[in-house]
This record gives C-alpha cells, structure tokens and sequence, in this order.
C-alpha cells in the first residue's frame, strides 16, 4: 500500500508547485511555471488514481481507510491530529477534484498565457487544490475546516486576481466576508459536536452517533441544532440562500477559477460535508427537511434569476447555484448517493460550461455581454460542440450525465415523505427553466446574427491547450451518467451500490423496498423529465430563433417581473440596507471614532503623556552633582537600616543579618 | 583598666582623630596623611584583635601602596586646595544630619545585637596565620582566583585610561 | 624601688635594649660614611678622609658637629608641617626597622632575666618589616612634595613610583624563602636554615634560593635609593633630589635613616640567605670558634703598631688605645668559652652585615645609574617575572619533596 | 579582653564620618579616599566578628576587601587623572555634564 500508507503525498505535490511558483516563480518564463504546476497537480492526480487503485483492493471491514501522521492540537481532551481517511465518498470526491483540477489547470495555460501575474496565478491555483485535498480527506472536522478555511482562502484570492479593479477586488471580499458567516455557523455547530461526542473525529463520533435515538420531525434536539449550524456553513460556502450572494460577484475572477472553484469543486464541499455527516443529518428529520426546502428554494429561486442576465458567465453562476439547490434537495430528501452523483456529474458539464464560455470570451477578446455575441457557431466549431454537450448534459436530455443524475434526484425527491410531492413539482420546474435558459445561451451566443462589429473582434478559435480539456471534459460529460443507467432497465444503480457502504450506516436512504418502488416509478418519471427539458429547448427556440423581437416585447409587457429579475430580487440591495449600512456606522460611528480614537487611543497617549510628564518633574533630581547623589545613597541606607532592625516584623532578618 | 583597654582607646582616638582631620584638612595630601594615620591606628587595632598577618597586610597593600598611589597622583596632578564650591543645597543642609543619623542607626543597631555576639566565645588567641592561608587557599579559592582575575582587569583598565591618545605612553 | 624594678623588668630591660641599639646603630652608620668614603676613595685612587684624625677615623664626628650647628633655614612656601614631618618620619621608621632583626641565637640570662638580643620577636617579623618598609617611602615622597620646588617633587615622584615598583619584586622574591622556612619569623628562618648543623654553609638559603637572592638584593637597593637605583636624588639631575631643600639636621635625618636601611636590608640578606648568624663551618669543627680572637688579637696588635708611628698626639693615643682594647677582647675570648660561645652568633652575622655593606660601597664605586625608563622595565619586566617564577619552582620543589 | 561592640561602635563611628566626608569634601581625591575610609571601617568590623566568632572567615573577607580597594584604586585613580586632564579641575561639583 505505498500511497494508501503515504496519502499525504496526495495534498503535498500542490502544495509544493504553489510553494515553489509562489516564491521563485517571479522569475521564471511561463513555460517552467506550467510545468511546475501542471507537473504538480497531474501527480497528485495520478498519485489519487494508484490510491484508488490500492483502495478497490481493501477488504470492506479496513474501510474507512484511517491514517494518523501526526498530532497536531491536543488541549485538554481534544485532540485534532492530522489524519486523513479515505472511504468512497472521498474516492469520488478525489477522483473529481485532482482529474478536473488538472484539466483546468491544463486549460488555464492557455487561457492565462497573456495574463501578467501568471506565476501568482498558478500559485494560487496549486495552494486552491492543496486545501481542497485537505478537505476532503480530512479524517476530523477540525482538518476539514482547515481546508474549508483555505479554500476560502484561495477563492478570495482568486477572485480578487485582478485586484486592480475595484468590482473585483470587492466581489472577494464579498465572498469572503459572506462565508465568514458561513463559518461562524460552521464553528459553532463544531463546538457542539465536540461538546456532545467528545471527539471531532468522524468514525468514533459516528459509530457513537448511529445509536442514537432520532429527534421527531419539527423537535430540535441537539442534533438538530448541530446539523442546522453544519448547514449554514455548506449554505455559506455552496452559495444557498440566503448566502449565496457572493457566487455571481465571484464570476469577476479569471474564467478557469469560475469553472474550477466556483463551479466544479469549492462550492459543492458544502454538499460533500452534508454528506459526510449524513450520519448526524438522518437523525434530524427537521433539519432534513429544512435542508430540502432551502435546496429546492435556491434551485428556482436562482433559476429564475438566470431566465434574464446577459452576462454569459453571470446565466451561468446562477445555473451553478440552482443545480446546488439540487444537490442539497437530494441530500435532504436523504438520496445522498444522488447528490453527490449530481456533484459529480455536474461538476463534468459545469465545469466544461464554464471553459466553453471562457473560450468563448477569449474568442471574443474579452466580451462577455450574450447581447454583443451571436452566430458563432460556425466560426469556433469546437467550442460550440463542446458546449451544446455540456447543454444538453445539463438541460437533462438522455442519455448524458445530467439526465441520470437529476433524474434520480427527482426520483428521490417524489419518493420522499413529508412534502415529496411540493419539492418533485418545484424541481421539475426547475429543470424547465434551466433548460429554457441553457438553450438561451446557446441561442444568443452561437445563432442569430452577429451582434459585434467584424472590425473590432476579430473571433478565433481557442489554442489546443484549451481545447483538448473542452473535450475531455465533453466526454465525460456524455458517458459520466452512465454508472447509473442499468437502472433503468432493471440492472442495479452502480454509483449508488458503490457508495452504499457509506450511506448505509445509519439507516441509508436505499433501502430495498424503497428501491423496488423505484423501480416502478423510474420510467415514467424520467419521461416527464424529458419531457419538461424539451419543452424547455423548445420555448427558447421560438422566443431567440423563430421571432427574435419577442424577448425585448415580454421584458416591455411584463416590466415589473423582468426588472425584479434582471436585478436579483433587489436582494444585494436588501443586505445593503438591512445589514451592510448598520454594520458601518456601528464600525465607524462607535468602534472607530469612539471606541478606538478617544478611548484606547486616548489612554495610550494619556500613558505617554503622563509619563513624559512625570519624567520632567523627576529629572531635577538628576543634578549631575555627585555630593546630593551621595545624600540620596544615605538616605537610602538608612532606610535599610531602619527596615530591617528596627521594623518590628523583620526580627529573623536582622538575627540573620547578625548572625 | 587594664593594658589592652588602654591601648585600644589610644588606637581609637587615633583612628577617630585621623578621620576628622581627613574631614577637615583642606589639602588632599594632609587627608591622606590623615587617612594613613587611621589605617595604622586600625592596624594596630588588628594586631590587638590578634589578626596580625592581616595587619601587616593592611599597612603593606594600603599605607605602602593604595596611600602611596594617592599621595603620587595628588603630586603627579600637584592638586591644590580644594575650592568650596556649594552648587549642592542638598549636601548642604541635609548632609551633616543624615550622616550623624546615619552613624547613629549603626551604632543603635550594634548595640541591639551586641547581647549576641557577647554571648560567642572569646578567645585573645592570635589567629594562625596558616590556619588563614588554609582557608583562603582551599574554602575560598574561587574567589581567591576571581581576586587575581579582577586585578589583572583593572591593571588593563589603569593603563587604557591612563594613556593619551595616538600618543604612547610616557616612562 | 627594687620592686618597682622587680614589677617593671621587662620594660626596663626593653628601653635599655632600645638605647643600646640607638647608640651602636648610629655609631655604626657614622662610620658607614667613613668606610663607604675610604672605599670610594681608594677605589678611585685617592686617600680619602684621612685629615681629621688618624686615617680621618674623626672624621664623623666633624660631620656630626656640622650638621648640628650648621644654620637650618626654612624655604619660604614650604608646607611646614610636612615639611618637618618628612625626616622625623623617614628616620623613626628606619630605626623602627632595625628593631625587629635578631642578632643572637638564644637569649642569655644576665641578673635572673633571660635577655633576647633584639628589641622585639614577632612572629609575622618579615612582613612587618615590609611593612614598614612600605611606609618609609612617604618619608622621600612628603619630603619632595612639601618643599614646593621642582627638583625635590620630581625626586619625590620618582622615589615612590619607583619603591612602590620595587616592593612588589621585594616581596616576592622573599616568598620563597618564607615557603622553605614555613614561618614568617626571622628566627624561624636562621633556625630552618640550622636544620643541619654538619652540613655548614651548604645548608644556607643561598643555594636554592640563588635567583630570590638576586631578586631581592637588586630590589632592596631600589628600595634603599642607593647606585644605582638614586634616581630620586641624582646629583647630576636633580640637584639633590628629595633633599636638595633641607639643611643641617633634617638633611642628617635623611643620612642616617639611608644608611640604617642600608644596615637592615644587608642584615636581611644576611638572615634569610646567609643563615643569619650561623657559621659557615660545620658544627664539628669547634676549633673554628676561635676565629674571632684569631682575627680580632692579630688585627689589634696591628692597630698599635700602626699608631706608634703617628707624629700627631691624638694618633700615639687614639690607635694604640684601639689597638689593646681589641687585643683584649680578643684574649678574654679565649680565655672565656662561655663568653666565646655567646659571642658567636653575633660575630657571624655582624661579619656577613659588614660583607654585604662593603658590597653596597663596591657597587656605588663601580656601577653607572639606571635611565629612568631602564629601571621601570627592569623592575617590571625583569625582576618581578623572575622572582614570580622563582615562587613557583620553589613551591613545585617543595611538593614534590613531600610526596 | 576587649568586649566586641567596642570595635563595632568604632566601626559605625569611622564609617558615619567617611559618609561625613564623602559628603562635605569637594575634590575628588578625598571622596576617594573617604571611600577607603568607610572600606577599613567595614574591615574593622569583619575582624571584629571574626575574633568575636573565633572564626576566620571575617579576616578572609577583609582580605578580599582589601584586594577590590586596591583594583578599584588603580582604576579610580586613572579616571581622575583623566578628569583632571579633560576638565582642568578636581573639584566634583564642576563635573557635572549628566545634569539636565
């Protein structure tokens, strides 16, 4: 077992490439550079891939896989060791980050090549991947919320990678700030936990947990309070409501980061940690549900949003965040299976979307406006077919990835007691919107007729660099879905049989029963889906082929809806005034020119000037005149004297004196 | 009244006159004749205390060459009269009744412990001068040694002081 | 009276001692000056004192009569009472000095007391002697400092930086002798020295102690102010050192407190490295007891030879005189053992005090004075590092033997 | 025999009138040598414990008193040299540049 005994191999290979382009990097032409970090990232992908090998080879009963290298916090009874597991949850997560991650990176030396400050770029990059397989292999909750924090990190970073520009620089510091709050509730929930179980590892405190008796629905046991504050945190870091805010301001990062960190990865450890302590989740059926509802409300709530932006990569942030909504509507309908297929298969297409999209910017020299593109399709052939695969794959037309995946979400869903029936319906409609306004990308970008000036823009198509990860990614898009296809024809549901030994303890959604349900409902149900995705293209094939005046007539018709839309429900401008406007007077009315200058500035000049002042009375005494020098030292002695033979608590002194 | 009674005070007198006159004398060279005359008061005190060898030591390293470093220095500078300058108040009216009390606290302190050390043996023996090196050299040899380190450090410091600048140093 | 004879004894017998000493030291040093003189002289050629009496044998007396009548002015600005206190003080130490030495082995009984010859037997005698050496310098120094004038305070800045120099390779240099002998008392050390009677001469200090003999005598010198340590009385410098400003008697004061150092560092070489008043013969050899009358009987008869040839009354008087006296003592010697033991001692040390002496004079006759800066290195540089290194070889000596 | 707290109060005595001259002395010289004075006061009182003990140590310390005033006149005296040739003057009340 050579990697399996040394997995943190896995995370140091990034860390290296971004210590090393980080510090030396400056210097280097950007050739060495690529080949540091690519280098880096495609041996840990490779080193993930020897990892999973020896892991299909464990007996079940060493599963979850722990190693514990070294202890790195003990207080009192906590102890926060830095161990990594792996079981096959983290085998799928793995596989995704390190395969994607290096296909991204592959992208970016392309797509990056005539950016200044390429070395930092890739440093960042590397330092994003290092802490995102710290997350995910982390044995403790401590370990992941270090990884948790530093993907944080290197999302504010990268957000902030052209920190010259104002919205940039402030979109990562939204972000940031934004998932702050996450983390506070994260925290908490962590404190609680610790506090219940009296451990933060993952196998003991589950094996404590699975026992336990479950809270009814709608009572809040401690649980339910703990898995509630986990969920803000995933609701900070996965964009749900009502944090997902930061998400569309961090499209203003360089295209590669949207697709690796804002599409693909970062934003799913929010997913991925409901999984993980899905164990605590299936003891709170409140805290399910509530998990469900805000999944589902995101899902249409950031479609709908998505109906109306121009903004290529905007449409496609708020399509990122819908299908978020689903991951966590999978989750608390119990599929966990579900979601994390949907993570993975959506982390295929989102991620191809994303560098289509950048390609096609890059094509475009940098427009981003669907408004200024059109009729593009003949020009960057590549790109285009990349692209409508990943629509197609994301709109949910069989047989590519995303059919299979929402499916069995919806499945799951319609299963589900308490509300199945509400969340089924509002997740169909869902998907009609996401396929209506999937198409209107393609439509806008790639048909019509071209809506720039020839002189100016001169389109190209994209290097191989770019191109070869377009396909790659295409194609896995296409038969990612497949694992869980004999499904439907009777055979069994491999991704879920795969991830059954994780889901089961604690009662698994899976059950037999619920699975020979399943079976009867698959077909019809993954009828309507297809059928709602084609109504879908076909709305948006009337309204941007057919008459292409009519959108500008619905937006005129129906003015409040479109401008409620077109702005995001008003919702940035919402915190603004609710939270963003208080929270400054207060720093700057009370805590700064209060609180800061006048009291603790204050005492500390106060001190100085006391001092200083003290100073110049005292100093007279320093005449410089050896006889008054001499009369201070008798006074002094005298003193003594007095003190130790003539006080009376000091006799022993004196007798020693004596003596 | 008998013969060591009467020499002890002639000694003291000696020894308490040298000193007011080491006070009074307004010429360096007559206080440190007056300083040497307490010494050799001491001295003798010393030998009555039967401590003759750290008599003799007292006369040869301070009257033969601490005084006579005072007495070649005050020459070599040919200081005069000291001038009565009174720039410090302080000295000036606190001085002589803190010193007196000063010397008072000592005195009331002495007398306070005197009952004790009455009540250790008293024996006139003259102390063995061997006895005295035994100690010196094998309890106190430490600090013997660090002595001889400290004089070698001050030789060095005499002469750097001593010496002018780009300039060396006179025979 | 008798008993307040009898009561006071002891302090009775002290100050006779005491004036007996004063006397014959002080007669001693008068004829010092007329020896010392009769050796240069000849040493240079030339008679000598040899007009004031036979062979100029009055000559001291003259000199004492002049220093007492002579007129003792006072220099104006002098600090007085430093002044006058300098000579007193140099010559009460110097006879102090002499004090402390002994002149005979064991104490003889005369009249039911048992009298010590020397004044006082400390057990720290050595040091006391360096101690008191170690004061005489204020002497040469107060004398150059009160007499406000240049000469005498360059003279007196010599003399104590240049004796503050030499003690340090002064003591040191006895240090060895001390270690051999165990004690700091002179008799201890002669006694050392006896430890074995049949070995004589070779049993003296000398022989180990060859180097700290050196070391001491060429420091003793320095000590003394003598040729050709005399810086600070450099005729042809300063005019007359310390005291180119005192007359008649003070000056004698300083004359006689020289030479009675001159007496007591010969007699300290005598007793620490001659082995003070022990023959140099080994104890067998009693016939040479009668080496004093053997000398003393010849050398008398010689004397009244010599003086019958005198023109002069005084030299028919005076030598002859002379002459019987010491041919007497010398036949009462032999005619009387006891005495003729008792005068043993005495005879040796006084013998080897009048030796070194006559090397004093040799020298003075013989060696040029020392730069000022030659003697400084010299005594730094030369004589403490030896006598230090002669301390330690003794020492390691000394242990060895006593494993 | 002479009782102890004879020399004691000697001591005291000599020493007050060392702090006595420390303090109404102006040249630097004296104070020095007022120092040495208060020095053989305390040296005074070792060897009188010492004998009043009938113990030695006392005359060990006063030993290694004696040694430290001879290093410290070495040194003190090559600093009042310096003084006199950097001031031209003795007197400590002139040499006052640490006042304010």
């Amino acid at each position: 077992m050579p990697i399996l005994n040394t997995l943190w191999i896995i995370p140091l290979l990034p860390l290296l490439g971004s210590a090393i382009n980080g510090l030396l990097g400056s210097k280097w032409p950007n050739k060495i550079v690529n080949y540091v970090a690519v280098g880096s990232t495609g041996l840990s992908f490779l080193c993930a891939l020897e990892a999973v090998r020896e892991f299909s080879q464990l007996s079940p009963d060493r599963i979850p896989w722990v190693k514990q290298y070294f202890s790195w916090i003990a207080a009192g009874t906590l102890r926060a060791g830095f161990d990594l597991q792996i079981d096959q949850l983290t085998v799928v997560m793995l596989l995704v980050v390190t395969g994607v991650g290096w296909l991204i990176h592959i992208y970016s030396t392309g797509y990056m090549a005539h950016e200044s400050g390429y070395y930092r770029f890739f440093s960042y990059l590397n330092l994003f991947m290092f802490f995102m397989l710290i997350l995910i292999l982390a044995a403790n909750y401590v370990l992941l919320f270090v990884g948790w924090e530093g993907v944080g990190l290197c999302s504010y970073l990268l957000i902030g990678f052209y920190f010259l520009k104002k919205s940039a620089a402030d979109a990562g510091k939204k972000a940031f700030i934004v998932n702050r709050i996450g983390d506070f509730g994260f925290m908490l929930g962590m404190f609680l936990l610790f506090k219940t179980f009296g451990t933060l590892d993952f196998v003991p405190m589950f094996a404590k947990a699975a026992p336990m008796p479950a809270d009814a629905m709608g009572q809040y046991g401690t649980l339910t309070v703990a898995c509630l504050l986990l969920f803000v945190g995933a609701t900070g870091k996965s964009a749900q409501l009502p944090l997902y805010v930061w998400l569309p301001d961090a499209m203003e990062g360089p295209t590669p980061v949207s697709a690796l960190i804002h599409a693909a990865t970062m934003v799913t450890a929010g997913v991925y940690v409901v999984a993980r302590s899905h164990v605590l989740f299936m003891h709170s059926p409140s805290a399910m549900l509530i998990v469900a509802i805000v999944g589902c409300a995101t899902a249409i709530f950031a479609a709908t949003i998505g109906l109306v932006q121009t903004d290529i990569k905007k449409v496609l942030a708020y399509s990122t965040v819908s299908q978020l909504g689903y991951m966590f509507l999978a989750c608390g309908v119990g599929a966990f299976s579900a979601g994390i297929f949907h993570l993975m298969t959506h982390a295929f297409f989102k991620a191809l979307l994303f560098l289509a999209a950048g390609s096609v910017i890059h094509a475009m020299g940098g427009e981003q406006d669907m408004l200024k593109m059109g009729g593009l399709s003949k020009k960057i052939k590549w790109t285009y077919m990349t692209m409508l695969t990943a629509t197609l794959a994301i709109a949910g037309f069989p047989p590519l990835a995303g059919f299979f995946s929402k499916d069995s979400i919806l499945l799951s869903a319609f299963q589900s007691e308490n509300g199945g029936r509400i969340l089924y319906a509002i997740g169909l409609l869902t998907a009609l919107l996401t396929s209506f306004y999937m198409f209107r990308l393609v439509f806008l970008t790639f048909f019509g007729k071209e809506r720039y000036d020839e002189h100016h823009v001169h389109v190209h198509e994209s290097p191989k660099s770019m191109l070869v990860p377009l396909m790659i990614l295409a194609v896995l898009s296409i038969v990612g879905g497949w694992l869980a296809a004999p499904a439907f024809w009777g055979g069994p549901d491999y991704f879920a049989k795969f991830l059954e030994p994780v889901f089961a303890q604690g009662g698994g959604a899976e059950s037999s029963a619920a699975e020979a349900a399943a079976r009867a409902l698959e077909i019809p149900l993954a009828i309507v889906a297809v059928v709602t995705a084609l109504l879908g293209f076909g709305i948006a094939f009337w309204l941007y082929i057919r008459q292409p005046g009519k959108p500008a007539e619905l937006a005129k018709s129906m003015k409040g809806v479109y401008t409620t839309l077109f702005n995001k429900y008003y919702v940035d401008e919402l915190y603004a005034a609710v939270v963003v406007k208080p929270l400054l007077w207060l720093s700057t009315k009370v805590l700064w020119q209060t609180v800061d200058v006048q009291i603790i500035d204050g005492a500390v000049n106060g001190i100085a000037r006391g001092t200083t002042e003290a100073g110049d009375n005292v100093r007279h005494a320093q005449s410089g005149n050896t006889r008054s020098y001499a009369v201070w030292v008798v006074i002094g002695a005298i003193v003594i004297i007095a003190i130790i033979f003539f006080w009376p608590y000091a006799k022993p002194a004196a007798i020693g004196m004596v003596h | 009244m008998n013969a060591p009674l009467i020499i002890f005070f002639v000694l003291a007198a000696m020894a308490i006159l040298g000193a007011i006159s080491l006070i009074l004398q307004s010429h360096p060279i007559h206080s440190a004749l007056s300083l040497i005359v307490v010494m050799v008061a001491l001295a003798g005190l010393y030998l009555l205390m039967g401590a003759e060898f750290v008599a003799a030591v007292q006369i040869i390293v301070y009257g033969g060459a601490i005084m006579v470093l005072f007495v070649f220095v005050i020459m070599l500078l040919n200081a005069g009269v000291e001038e009565r300058t009174n720039v410090s108040k302080l000295a000036g009216w606190a001085g002589l009744p803190l010193a007196i009390a000063l010397m008072g606290f000592l005195a009331a302190a002495v007398a306070r412990s005197t009952d004790r050390v009455q009540a250790a043996a008293q024996t006139g023996a003259t102390a063995p001068t061997k006895a005295l090196a035994g100690l010196l050299f094998q309890e106190f040899v430490y600090p013997f040694e660090l002595t001889s380190f400290l004089i070698l450090v001050a030789i060095i410091g005499a002469i750097v002081l001593a010496q002018r600048e780009k300039e060396k140093i006179r025979p | 009276m008798t008993d307040f004879l009898a009561q006071h004894a002891e302090i009775l017998i002290t100050l006779v001692k005491i004036a007996l000493l004063l006397f014959i030291v002080l007669t001693v040093n008068a004829y010092l000056t007329w020896f010392e003189r009769k050796v240069v002289a000849h040493m240079q050629s030339r008679w000598g004192p040899h007009r004031v009496g036979p062979h100029g044998l009055l000559q001291p007396l003259a000199d004492g009569a002049k220093f007492l009548l002579k007129e003792d002015p006072t220099p104006a600005g002098v600090d007085k009472f430093t002044y006058f206190l300098a000579p007193l003080m140099a010559l009460a130490l110097a006879l102090t000095s002499i004090a402390i030495l002994p002149f005979g082995p064991d104490p003889i009984r005369l009249f039911g007391h048992d009298i010590y010859l020397g004044i006082v037997d400390l057990n720290i005698g050595i040091l006391a002697l360096f101690a008191i050496t170690a004061l005489s310098v204020y002497g040469v120094a107060l004398a150059g400092w009160s007499s406000n004038s240049k000469y005498p305070l360059l003279g007196g800045l010599r003399s104590s930086a240049q004796m503050v120099s030499y003690e340090l390779a002064l003591t040191m240099s006895v240090v060895g002798v001390l270690l051999m002998a165990g004690s700091f008392s002179l008799r201890d050390i002669i006694n050392a020295q006896a430890a074995h009677p049949e070995r004589g001469i070779l049993g003296w200090n000398i022989f180990p102690q060859i180097l700290g003999f050196l070391c001491f005598f060429t420091a003793a010198i320095a000590e003394t102010n003598r040729v050709p340590f005399d810086l600070p009385e450099a005729e042809s410098e300063l005019v007359a050192g310390f005291h180119t400003e005192y007359a008649s008697f003070k000056f004698a004061m300083f004359f006689i407190a020289e030479y009675t150092s001159m007496i007591t560092v010969s007699s300290l070489c005598a007793i620490m490295f001659f082995g003070g008043w022990l023959s140099p013969f080994p104890a067998s050899w009693t016939f040479t007891h009668y080496l004093p009358s053997a000398i003393l009987i010849p050398f008398g008869l010689w004397v009244i030879w010599d003086g019958i040839h005198y023109e002069t009354i005084f030299g028919r008087v005076i030598l002859p005189g002379l002459g019987t006296v010491l041919t007497v003592i010398g036949v009462v010697l032999v005619a009387f053992p006891f005495i003729n033991e008792f005068i043993q001692g005495p005879f040796w040390l006084l013998g080897k005090i009048l030796f070194f002496l006559f090397v004093y004079v040799w020298m003075r006759g013989t060696l040029p004075r020392f730069r000022y800066d030659q003697l400084m290195s010299f005594g730094w540089k030369l004589l403490l590092p030896v006598s230090l290194a002669n301390v330690v070889i003794t020492a390691s000596v000394i242990l060895l033997r006593a494993h | 025999m002479i009782p102890t707290h004879y020399y004691l109060i000697l001591s005291a005595i000599l020493f007050g009138l060392g702090v006595v001259a420390f303090i109404f002395r102006r040249n630097i010289i004296t104070i020095f040598m007022s120092i040495e004075l208060m020095l053989n006061a305390v040296n005074l009182a070792f060897v009188a414990f010492s004998q009043a003990w009938n113990r030695l140590d006392g005359q060990v310390f006063v030993l290694f008193v004696i040694v430290v005033a001879a290093a410290e006149a070495a040194v003190g005296l090559g600093i009042i040299i310096l003084i006199q040739r950097n001031r031209q003057s003795l007197n400590v009340e002139r040499v006052d540049l640490l006042k304010l």
